[in-house]
């Protein structure tokens, strides 16, 4: 157990991330807290990305040829990239996706003149 | 409801000041940024944000009226089409010299150099759509957000 | 059995398609032109299903295939004589009942007569496609068109009395249709085909539990259709369509649709030797008879002509089924020939309460005191087709029903026999007593006097009232219905 | 041109179209329809010549974007499984978009239209690529570039379609998310992002629990893009307040293709063992699915908005597809795919029909439909035959998907399942004759006079030809379908299935 | 409070299957060994980009990169359409 906490700690860190941001979206009655608990929901999917391509010992992967060409590289000594990109990716949805949130929420704000979602609701009914 | 294009301006010499130093040294800085993307940290993406903001902090600064007299509208759209008509144009090129979409290595047909070299000119290439796109895009949200989109597109044409 | 391939069932059934889009193109714009669609959609589909009749005759089969549906499962057309018999019967019938319905829709001035004369053609199609399917899902097919088509003519007079009937049909007969999906797909699961084949497909495979199941289901499902007694209830109630509808449609293609697909299963798809092996078939033979009786007794009640005449179809139905299911030469033959003849004698009878309903607007039994006097040709013919329903000699019905009582005799299911014989009373006690008010007894209200029907209509009603006397003498008249069912008889290798 | 480059150009050809459109609109509107039409009928021919090119060589096409080979760089992959979807979604985005113009025009102020055609080739961008891509996580990023579209097109509606497209918004970020944390536990277990290399190097660990999880994850994801039962609460709203021109492309469209990702994930990514044997995920997704039509098709009678019973009947359709899948046969699996087909036209069909009547009548409730088939013969015409297709009336192409789908829950021996769809389809029998009653045979006393419709000439639709053309070429698809089902089955469908099953 | 019930249940699952994930920062996990070593290995001579994240970014997978801007040029539209004279748009949302 303590050898799974210590060397899987920033999983843990992640999926207590993703619940404090799933059941702020599923819960909260706010709908900008709801959009909140959005945003912590898709950054700890990030991070969980992110400490897949962590290397222990290893450096940015920005290669250091020393002008030397073709010398042999060895891939244990830079992080993987590969999820950095797809993170890249993911940050940019993340930002479009709150931007249109965002604009959604003026809308629904200007309509109803509130926020909350039950209030909306019985504004809706009628 | 009164305009709000007229509410947010905020009179401050000392912000107005500074803001009007560091202005041109954010857009090098991002522009540094977006060209050493192929050697370190940086990018497109990156240094698109970066020239957003700065244009964002003028915004706040002075108001969404001179932020909107430096960059218009029209450019605003413009921009926002051409950088990923860049990127995927970038693309179609290199279908039409019979490689696969987006290999920049086809490019040798017109560029003098190595595959190789050909690859790093097209990313290039991308690199500045993506910048050019995250800069329009993000300045339009930014000033759709602030002003409750009602500045540009008003029933009576563009306004300035 | 040598196997003829002609297009000629594809244009049997395509007339009445094409009759149908001209019908709808010409709309009310030239009500002559629309009629005059219909006749020539009619005449066209009775003469291509006669052409059929002299191959079958000869013992082969006409097949027909189109596009492949379903792995080797083609939208196929297969006319054997057993078909024949259907299809003749429904396309004939239809060239009179559209004379008599013309008349009918003018002389009452009916509203939306494209829609009737269109969905009328439709249900047609569906009617003889049923007869000439060649397999299971082509069938399966024809069946849903026939259904959905008829529902209009139920309730063409949009009061709420018609919607309500016309939802009862459509909850009973959509049920049914879901219960023969199911049984199909059992069917093909088991046996791998669906072709029909005479003696069945289904011998030797399957447990007998999933067949009991599969027959059960078809039961209910064709049952529907055929009104079989628990399942009838959409009968009656569909009678508040219009006389015409419920002439051919109620007496003749859609139920004897019904019965026809109940025989198709019965015989062509189990085939008698396994069905004697399952013992649901007992039970299925008393729920029948059971049907028999107690339609005929229901139908002494009715006071309104058509529900007493839907009652007797009901039970005369049931009756053609209960021969079939005794399961021998004789009973089958007759079974077969009463789908015909009770045709031809049922549409008189709906034609004459049309007649009549047209020109004094009665409905009720009671009020038709004395009648005759005014429509002596109505009337003749009613009696005429009544006595055939009987089985009083001068008339078709009773070659039939004696074929029957002989295979009833023939399977020392003595008891069964005893229902023919006692349904044929009820039968004499609720029609005789119409045909002796009508003729004999003075009616007591002053009413005004009238004559008989326009031409178009008592000329219809007065052929089919020949027609049901005419087979009495020589059955092979024209249709050779006699030797068709000597055919089926043989087919099913029991011999003569 | 030989068809070598098609699968990049059938979804590029809308993302530039789309840059385009946004540009030129901006100047000029005019150009933005033709543009459009352009675009979509060159994907219409790019799906051609793949489905040709396909059929000529029996085995898949594959595509290495940038030329980097399978698992270093995207690949796009042809095969007879999606090539039929790509056909299908090109057909119905054309007639869809042609549908819209007039449609559009009445529902969106003039300024935003260009935005509009923008969002709209954004999401058929999205669905195409969505449908050939090769890469589990090229498909996260094109499924949000349709979520977006969507989010923003169904905003546009009517009162309360904002507050609708939000909360889709919430679901369709959790789905995604899901969708994509599932695609994170597959790359840390293999390291790998490739659907066929995935499916090399899966078998080896589908002992581990950390696999699992990141299955349920991938499912959870795509059942809330789908809209299956439990997580489709998001579909009814967002579908019905949705402009009409906008939900005829969305509704048919986005849920299948969701269901298409389900099939691929589980066919492409895991293998049958997988998923029926090894844990059992088929008979839960089929009694999930089994509830969730019931529940659907109950809903859908209880509702008087004929659009929002049409949504609810999208999921129940869904749950068809779903039950198809978990018999896990043959039989099923043929019968899912078809009626994945089937229903992407059944459902276009009847949202043009809906989005007609509403411009007409200005009306959804179905008891103020009354004698709409005098003055909308042929689209009430066409909504008959949608409606039949949907029950499964033979020879309409509903019929043989649900033929498909009893038989393979015969196989499966699955008697519940064959229940479900036969009860179903019964109340789909209620759910339409109901209206048709109320359009065609409406109660005596709503008429003024007795004969007062007594021979009344036939005058063909009083609505614009650019919406009742797509309609009526929708109904005669319906039609086609049906006839040549088993062509579509033997050429694409049975080849599409591995031959495990 | 199912909310939470559903949440923690959740968790506890996630927790559960997190058990068999490779040691935090272990170079020879799977995620580091398969495809990621060709983009550090080659990515000098194959693009001459020495930043392997630009190069797998906007080379290797250039394609979902060419999505990713996609999707803010669709985020700036759907925002464009929605805000864009929302208070001379007649029908209210």
């Amino acid at each position: 157990m303590i050898e799974y906490l210590v060397t899987k700690h920033s999983y843990w860190f992640y999926i207590i991330l993703i619940m404090m941001g799933f059941y702020g979206m599923m819960v909260k009655n706010n709908l900008m807290k709801k959009l909140i608990g959005m945003n912590i929901f898709q950054w700890s999917i990030i991070l969980f990305f992110i400490s897949i391509g962590a290397k222990k010992g290893a450096t940015i992967p920005i290669i250091e040829t020393h002008g030397v060409l073709n010398q042999a590289v060895r891939a244990a000594d830079y992080i993987n990239p590969l999820p950095h990109v797809l993170m890249l990716t993911a940050i940019v949805v993340g930002v479009a996706t709150t931007g249109i949130a965002l604009a959604l929420l003026i809308i629904i704000y200007q309509n109803y003149g509130t926020l909350e979602e039950d209030e909306i609701i019985e504004a809706l009914k009628k | 409801m009164v305009r709000i294009l007229d509410d947010i301006i905020l009179d401050d010499s000392i912000i107005r000041t500074c803001s009007r130093i560091m202005l041109p040294f954010i857009q090098i800085y991002s522009l540094y940024v977006f060209v050493h993307g192929h050697s370190s940290p940086g990018g497109g993406f990156q240094g698109g944000c970066i020239m957003a903001a700065s244009f964002i902090l003028l915004a706040v600064a002075f108001s969404i009226r001179e932020a909107k007299r430096r960059f218009k509208e029209k450019y605003i759209v413009i921009f926002c089409s051409l950088g990923v008509f860049i990127y995927a144009g970038t693309g179609a090129v290199a279908v039409f010299f019979s490689g696969n979409f987006l290999d920049y290595s086809t490019w040798t047909h017109i560029l003098p150099t190595t595959p190789v070299m050909a690859r790093y000119y097209g990313m290039a290439m991308i690199e500045l759509g993506v910048q050019i796109t995250v800069m329009a895009v993000i300045i339009s949200i930014f000033m759709d957000l602030v002003t409750k989109g009602d500045h540009g597109e008003a029933p009576d044409g563009e306004d300035d | 059995m040598a196997t003829v391939y002609s297009p000629l069932p594809l244009y049997a059934v395509l007339a009445p398609l094409s009759g149908a889009v001209l019908i709808l193109v010409t709309g009310n714009k030239r009500p002559n032109l629309r009629e005059a669609w219909t006749l020539l959609a009619a005449l066209a589909q009775c003469t291509f299903v006669y052409a059929m009749l002299s191959p079958v005759l000869r013992g082969s089969v006409i097949e027909y295939s189109l596009v492949t549906i379903y792995r080797d499962t083609a939208f196929m057309f297969r006319v054997d004589a057993f078909g024949m018999v259907f299809a003749l019967l429904s396309s004939f019938l239809w060239v009179i009942v559209s004379i008599y319905s013309i008349g009918y829709m003018r002389s009452l001035q009916e509203h939306a007569q494209t829609r009737y004369f269109c969905c009328f053609a439709l249900a047609l199609m569906g009617a003889v496609g049923v007869a000439l399917a060649g397999n299971l899902l082509t069938l399966f097919m024809f069946y849903e068109i026939l259904t959905i088509s008829t529902f209009p003519l139920v309730v063409h007079k949009e009061t709420p009395e018609a919607m309500k009937a016309g939802q009862k049909y459509l909850i009973y007969l959509m049920t049914g249709a879901v219960f023969i999906l199911f049984s199909m797909g059992c069917v093909y699961y088991i046996s791998g085909t669906m072709d029909f084949a005479a003696g069945g497909i289904l011998t030797g495979k399957g447990s007998p539990q999933i067949l009991k199941v599969i027959l059960v289901c078809f039961m209910i499902g064709f049952g529907s259709k055929a009104a079989l007694m628990p399942l009838h209830e959409w009968l009656p109630s569909a009678m508040v369509a219009l006389t015409p509808v419920s002439a051919l449609l109620h007496a003749v293609a859609v139920v004897k649709a019904g019965v026809f697909c109940v025989l198709r299963v019965i015989l062509y798809v189990f085939g008698p030797a396994l069905l004697k092996q399952l013992n649901v078939w007992a039970a299925l033979l008393y729920i029948v008879s059971f049907t028999v009786i107690a339609a005929n007794i229901i139908a002494l009640t009715q006071d309104n002509l058509k529900r007493r005449l839907a009652f007797s179809t009901i039970s005369s139905l049931a009756m053609i089924i209960l021969g079939a299911c005794l399961l021998n030469a004789d009973s089958t033959r007759g079974a077969i020939l009463y789908i015909p003849f009770h045709g031809f004698m049922k549409i008189t009878l709906f034609m004459c309460s049309g007649a009549i309903f047209l020109k004094t607007g009665k409905k009720l039994v009671s009020e038709l005191d004395g009648i005759g006097r005014q429509m002596p040709l109505t009337m003749a013919a009613f009696s005429i087709a009544a006595a055939g329903l009987v089985g009083i000699p001068p008339a078709c019905g009773f070659i039939s029903k004696w074929y029957l009582c002989i295979g009833a005799y023939q399977s020392h299911e003595t008891w069964f026999l005893v229902v023919f014989l006692i349904s044929s009373l009820l039968d004499a006690a609720y029609l005789f007593p119409i045909v002796y008010n009508a003729f004999f007894k003075k009616s007591d209200s002053e009413q005004p006097l009238v004559s008989e029907a326009p031409l178009l209509i008592v000329i219809p009603l007065a052929l089919t009232a020949l027609f049901s006397i005419l087979f009495f003498f020589s059955p092979d008249l024209i249709f050779n219905f006699y030797n068709l069912a000597g055919c089926v008889v043989y087919s099913l290798a029991w011999g003569i | 041109m030989t068809t070598v480059h098609f699968p990049a150009l059938i979804v590029v050809t809308p993302l530039i179209a789309s840059f385009i459109v946004f540009a030129v609109g901006w100047f000029d509107r005019r150009y933005c329809f033709p543009l459009v039409i352009g675009a979509l009928t060159a994907c219409l021919i790019f799906a051609a010549g793949l489905a040709a090119a396909v059929l000529d060589n029996g085995n898949p096409l594959h595509y290495h974007l940038g030329s980097w080979p399978p698992p270093w760089g995207i690949e796009y992959v042809v095969d007879h499984l999606n090539v039929l979807i790509l056909l299908a979604i090109a057909v119905i985005a054309l007639l869809s978009a042609i549908y819209s113009r007039s449609m559009a025009a009445r529902e969106f102020p003039q300024a935003k239209l260009p935005q509009l055609y923008t969002l709209y080739l954004l999401q058929v961008t999205g669905l195409f690529g969505i449908t050939i891509t090769g890469d589990v996580f090229n498909l996260y990023v094109l499924l949000e570039i349709a979520s977006f579209s969507a989010y923003a097109m169904i905003a546009m509606g009517e009162r309360g379609a904002a507050f609708a497209a939000f909360r889709y918004m919430i679901f369709g970020t959790i789905g995604a998310c899901s969708y994509m944390l599932g695609v994170g536990y597959l790359y840390i277990l293999t390291g790998s992002l490739n659907m066929a290399d995935l499916n090399q190097l899966l078998p080896a660990l589908y002992q581990s629990k950390a696999l699992l999880a990141g299955f349920s994850l991938l499912l959870v994801g795509i059942a809330i893009k789908m809209a299956l039962f439990p997580v489709h609460t998001w579909l009814p709203d967002s579908y019905t307040l949705a402009p009409s021109s906008v939900s005829v492309l969305l509704a048919p469209l986005s849920t299948k293709v969701g269901a298409y990702v389900l099939i691929r994930i589980l066919l492409s990514v895991f293998n049958a063992p997988f998923y029926t044997s090894l844990y059992p995920a088929a008979p839960v997704l089929g009694w999930i699915a089994a509830a969730g039509v019931l529940f659907a098709a109950f809903l859908a009678i209880a509702q008087s908005d004929l659009k929002r019973m049409l949504c609810y009947l999208i999921v129940c359709e869904i749950g068809y597809i779903v039950i198809g899948v978990s018999s896990s046969n043959r039989l099923g699996l043929t019968g899912a795919l078809l009626h994945l087909v089937n229903d992407m036209f059944m459902m276009a069909c009847l949202f043009a029909v809906t989005g007609i009547i509403y411009a007409h009548a200005r009306t959804r409730n179905i008891y103020e439909l009354r004698n709409l088939h005098r003055t909308l013969p042929l689209t009430m015409a066409v909504f008959v035959t949608g409606a039949l297709a949907v029950i499964g009336v033979p020879p309409l192409c509903g019929f043989f998907s649900k033929w498909y789908l009893v038989l393979g829950a015969i196989q499966a021996q699955q008697w519940f399942f064959v229940f479900v769809i036969l009860m179903s389809s019964l109340l789909n029998t209620v759910l339409f004759f109901r209206i048709i009653e109320q359009v065609y045979f409406p109660p005596r006393e709503s008429i003024p006079a007795e004969h007062a419709h007594h021979d009344t000439p036939f005058r063909l639709d009083p609505v614009p030809m650019g919406e009742l053309i797509p309609a009526a070429c929708l109904a005669c698809f319906l039609i086609l379908l049906g006839f040549f089902s088993n062509m579509l089955i033997t050429r694409f469908i049975s080849r599409a299935i591995p031959g495990t099953f | 409070m199912l909310a939470l019930f559903i949440t923690m249940i959740a968790g506890a699952l996630l927790v559960y299957s997190a058990e068999e994930f490779p040691r935090w920062g272990d170079p020879q996990q799977p995620a580091s060994i398969h495809v990621s070593q060709r983009y550090i290995e080659k990515t000098v001579e194959e693009t001459g980009v020495p930043n392997a994240v630009t190069s797998v970014l906007a080379d290797y997978r250039g394609y979902d990169t060419m999505f990713e801007t996609s999707v803010i040029f669709s985020a700036g539209v759907a925002v464009m359409m929605l805000l864009r004279g929302m208070r001379h748009g007649k029908n209210p949302r």
